[in-house]
């Protein structure tokens, strides 16, 4: 067990409104996991508590000892003073360079590692910015709507590679693709209006790993479940 | 805006300077009645290092001032309408304050080698240059240091001679010295034949031409006013006064800063407010061979000893 | 905020002090070069309650110079701010007023103005207004592309508009400039009152500095320092105020 | 620029002596108030080489002065950054030095560090620094959350990534106040030559002030303003040559 | 027809690389039009080109006679000095009012009325500020990704909205997904790699209103048709 939220409940000091009211929910295994739910539900929110981002909230969070927690999200922005690559090479640990490399071209990034972050198209962002993350020392990363720009072809294969490469961590991917959840999470936390209860309910995914065809049936059993939840 | 004025009219009348001791007889004058009893109603204001009455009296803003003689032939000599009606002080107050520890200046000779401080561009350095040349000292046979309004330069023996006013500043600080046991005496250039006028008083040539009446009665109460506060007898009336208005000066100070005022104004035998001809003259002609002005302004067509 | 402001300029201020005091001990210098401790108590007790006034009388001046000074860098800032020719012209003109020392436009503000409050306040404001120009003229002549496009699309840029956006997108900037610029207008002030007034602490100021009382000079500075940091708390609780009634989130939330 | 920059000076020059000549004539003051053309003419014939020589002189300090500036202002921003004592302490110093006008602090600085070419630069760098410095602080002290989340959670922001990342972000603000203050770094000059030199145009200028030759005052201010915008279009130049090496894009491209 | 571009070329003047070659399309008809292509390939700097937002291009763009042609994207920002119901009905020409209301509905932000910009989720910035835009007067409304971070049922939702209550007005709308286009669009311009000839091809999408169920192998053909062009 990574991380457990015991009976969360949060309000933003300038909000009326409570986000959540006695939340719960856990990361046990490693590997995809999905956070869903609708616009302004709260998954920003929820996940930067849980990369303890936000205090203020009353409940509890257990973490494993040591868990290095990254939250990334698509807004942020690399600085502009040299060219991504230069940027990319700098925060890599020496050892992760030869992992650099393979990213770079997984996420095809090639065209872009001479440009300065500010001319590069909103997916090409969206990708360099995930890259440093995979970069770092981590046990869970949250990605929040990190590749929200990027095609669905170049995100799939983005999903896949980061599952092959990195199978020990634990990832949380919060995407609006119901489709892209199912099929790649291997457990989906569906997060649901506040008035519903409980707040929050985990949904099997097909935790698809690219290699075989998908198992179309299951796979929409799957989604007809999640948009069920939500 | 207003030049001359009728009669009744709000005169207003310039300071050369802050109020301090070289005001004392303007406010004697003005505290004790000396104008209205005249029938002038006269508001009298401070002057300071960014005032020049000579402007001001052409500007209308006032119709008497105090300025001092260098001001006055330089504005003559850019053809200002201003004549002098008064001369106030008969002996320049501008002097240089030195220790007399180890030196007494007996003539200007015994400058050779010394460092003197003066303010390049004011008065102080035109007096200084005619002395040396008038003592055949070439000028690089002192060492002239260039002063600031700040005294550190001769409080730490850098400078031997420093520019100060006689009956102002210079019991200030003499007396600050004295109290750490330092003796001081001052280099007085008017004792050595160079005679520079200091302050007088002014006003336009209009307002003289207008209204002689006014500017005789102001005149008159005016040097009534300093010969009263000169009084020895009036002595305390005065520090009391001076003290009203320049509260950062002890009383004790400007008791002394008045009678060196009164030496300066009421020298033996003199008479207060005499405008000294040859003074003048004397002043205009180390101004020309000073190169302070281009060509000769005739002072005295502008000077009215007794011409009310 | 308050008990923090003046405690540390209370550390400063005896700190500069005690360096003098420093100074003049191991070099041996004599009283009248650097007072001693005693000869300051005793010129603080005899100045104290005529130096009070004037430095009242300071601050009262000081705070209009100061609105005066906001409003024309904001005038100026607003104006200049177009690439037309108009604008460059007022930029011209606002950035060479400041290439000349006071000291020598002096003469000029006097002979055009004369000497009552008017010229006082408009040399306080000028000394203080630059910097602040300079702030104003930076923030508002850089756009904030993300919230401008639609106004300008839709034909619905005015200045006043565009003027307000960059403006509060920097608000937390500016809070810092307007509160950083009272010390200006405090000194604005006592320059005035050095070159042309008859009131004031500046005045007093330069009594004391013709009269070489280096004692009262430091007597001048303390009490100086500690309106300044009154004016200047005053100042930052304004701002808080302000930033909370617009909604502006606090820094640390961004 | 350079072209433009001149041409905007001479015709705001020629308004305010044209304004000056108005008031002249109008009510009939003599040369002594204010000077006729020809007695400005002649002026400026005797005194144009020797000023052009002090001017020059001036420009050399100034521009030293105002790297000192840039370089103070940078370090204190930076060190001032962090809200703790340190940091708080040093802001404070930094603000109530400028709290007091310069002439009174100068007697000071004069006694701390002689009259040599040391107090003129530290008198300049003063007066230039402080606009500097609430600019510095106002950029350097507030986040850039978007750039910065990544170093901090990750363990790797240092100070000097910070300052970088809020400078670089705020490049066209930070370039627009040091050139603008390039004006305050010639004042700072003038006046620290006003107060304590014998050479440049600030004594030049204190000379004609005693002299009350506004004839003289007036060719002085031209050729400070001449340049003045001389340095203004050199760091104009600079200016653009740092943003194109830093890769900045144009203002309306962004 | 609203708007032409003819064999345009582009290349941004930091960039090293041409963005487009010889490119030409149409905006025919009034309606919902897809504009798709992988991330980078010049969706944006095409929509940009078309706004008149970036000229320096070789080429020629032919606009019907006072074409209103508006560009909104996901990285806009509302003011913050008053509330986002504020700012919108401050935007707002009287006699679109009721529409505001109407919308805000439809959009789902009653809730966000009350708060600042900077206290919206993702999702709820990118329809507040579509919801301005879609109030204008406007020929053309070009989306770009304006609708990223939302939910896809939301995202449905805002679509029918736009379509029932527009009919006559033409929409470029920049997506992702492939299955929203091919729903949605009546045509889809596929934006490709600039090595491929044309740069562009047009693909018919099933232009659904949200009214009947759409014909599934239907849909699938156009999205098949669309993820081979790209
Ligand atoms: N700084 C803030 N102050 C007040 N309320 C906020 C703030 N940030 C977010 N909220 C509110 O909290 C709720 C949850 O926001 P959050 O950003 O977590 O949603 P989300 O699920 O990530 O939505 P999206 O999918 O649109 O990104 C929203 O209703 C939002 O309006
Ligand atoms: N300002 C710029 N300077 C130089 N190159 C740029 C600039 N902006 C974009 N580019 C490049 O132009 C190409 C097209 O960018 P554009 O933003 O149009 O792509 P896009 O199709 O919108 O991609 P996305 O789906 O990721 O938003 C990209 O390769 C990008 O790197
Ligand atoms: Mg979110
Ligand atoms: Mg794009």
């Amino acid at each position: 067990m990574l991380l457990q939220c015991l009976n969360i409940s949060y309000r933003y000091p300038q909000g009326d409104a409570l986000v959540f009211r006695d939340l719960n929910c856990r990361l046990a295994d490693p590997g995809f996991h999905g956070l869903f739910g609708p616009s302004g539900v709260g998954k920003s929110t929820l996940a930067r508590i849980m990369a303890g981002e936000i205090s203020g909230f009353t409940g509890e969070i257990k973490r494993r000892d040591r868990a290095g927690i990254l939250y990334s999200c698509n807004t942020e922005r690399l600085p502009g003073w040299s060219s991504v690559g230069d940027h990319l090479t700098k925060v890599t640990p020496a050892a992760n360079l030869p992992l650099l490399r393979e990213l770079i071209t997984a996420f095809d990034l090639g065209s872009c590692v001479d440009s300065r972050f500010s001319q590069l198209s909103l997916g090409q962002k969206n990708r360099a910015n995930l890259t440093r993350y995979l970069l770092q020392d981590f046990d869970l990363l949250i990605m929040d709507e990190s590749l929200a720009n990027v095609d669905e072809a170049t995100r799939k294969q983005i999903i896949v590679t980061i599952k092959q490469i990195f199978p020990d961590r634990y990832f949380l991917y919060i995407s609006h693709s119901v489709a892209e959840v199912a099929t790649f999470c291997a457990r989906i936390l569906v997060l649901r209006d506040i008035h519903k209860s409980p707040q929050l309910i985990e949904v099997a995914g097909r935790d698809h790993h690219g290699d075989a065809v998908p198992d179309r049936p299951a796979l929409e059993r799957a989604m007809l479940e999640i948009v069920h939840a939500a | 805006r207003q030049r001359g004025g009728e009669p009744a009219a709000e005169l207003n009348y310039r300071l050369k300077w802050l109020y301090n001791i070289n005001t004392a007889g303007d406010l004697y004058a003005q505290e004790h009645g000396f104008f209205t009893s005249r029938g002038l109603k006269v508001t009298v204001k401070p002057g300071g290092p960014e005032r020049d009455a000579i402007r001001e009296l052409e500007l209308g803003r006032a119709q008497f001032g105090v300025a001092s003689a260098d001001q006055v032939i330089r504005a003559l000599a850019k053809g200002a309408p201003i004549v002098v009606i008064a001369q106030l002080f008969q002996q320049n107050p501008l002097q240089w304050i030195y220790r007399s520890a180890g030196a007494c200046y007996a003539s200007p000779r015994q400058l050779r080698g010394k460092t003197v401080g003066i303010t390049f561009g004011g008065n102080d350095e035109t007096i200084m240059r005619a002395l040396l040349a008038k003592y055949r000292i070439a000028p690089d046979e002192v060492n002239l240091f260039s002063v600031r309004y700040d005294y550190t330069p001769f409080y730490r023996g850098e400078v031997d001679l420093w520019p100060i006013y006689r009956n102002a500043e210079g019991i200030v600080i003499a007396e600050k010295m004295a109290k750490a046991g330092e003796q001081t005496g001052f280099f007085v250039p008017d004792l050595f034949a160079v005679r520079f006028v200091a302050n007088s008083l002014i006003t336009t040539r209009s307002m003289l031409e207008e209204n002689p009446g006014v500017v005789r009665s102001f005149r008159d109460a005016l040097l009534s006013a300093w010969q009263e506060a000169m009084a020895p007898a009036n002595a305390a009336r005065t520090i009391a006064l001076v003290h009203a208005y320049d509260q950062g000066t002890p009383a004790e100070i400007i008791a002394k800063q008045l009678d060196a005022t009164r030496q300066l104004m009421l020298p033996e035998n003199g008479r207060l407010g005499r405008i000294d001809v040859a003074a003048w003259q004397q002043t205009e002609k180390i101004m020309l061979e000073q190169g302070v002005i281009d060509s000769p302004v005739a002072v005295e067509k502008a000077l009215l000893p007794d011409g009310l | 905020m308050l008990h923090k402001r003046l405690s540390q300029f209370l550390i400063i201020y005896f700190l500069g002090l005690g360096l003098l005091l420093a100074v003049k001990y191991c070099f041996g210098l004599s009283d009248y070069v650097i007072p001693g401790f005693t000869d300051m108590q005793n010129t603080a007790q005899a100045v104290a309650a005529g130096y009070l006034r004037a430095v009242l009388d300071t601050l009262g001046v000081a705070v209009i110079g100061h609105v005066l000074a906001i409003a024309l860098a904001t005038v100026v800032a607003i104006v200049g701010r177009p690439d037309n020719l108009l604008g460059t012209m007022i930029k011209t003109a606002a950035y060479n007023l400041q290439a000349y020392p006071i000291v020598a436009v002096a003469p000029i503000i006097f002979i055009l103005l004369g000497d009552g409050l008017p010229s006082r306040l408009l040399i306080a404001a000028i000394i203080c207004y630059f910097p602040l120009l300079l702030s104003f003229i930076g923030i508002l002549g850089e756009p904030v592309a993300g919230i401008e496009h639609f106004y300008v699309v839709t034909g619905r840029m005015r200045w006043q508009l565009e003027v307000k956006i960059r403006a509060f997108e920097n608000i937390h900037k500016l809070i810092t400039v307007v509160t950083g610029s009272a010390t200006l207008a405090m000194v604005g002030t006592i320059v005035a009152e050095f070159i042309g007034a008859d009131s004031g602490i500046g005045y007093s100021l330069r009594i004391a500095l013709y009269q070489s009382d280096i004692a009262k000079v430091l007597v001048a500075l303390f009490l100086i320092g500690v309106f300044n940091s009154l004016y200047l708390v005053a100042l930052e609780l304004l701002g808080l105020a302000v930033r909370k009634r617009m909604g502006v989130e606090q820094r640390t939330q961004q």
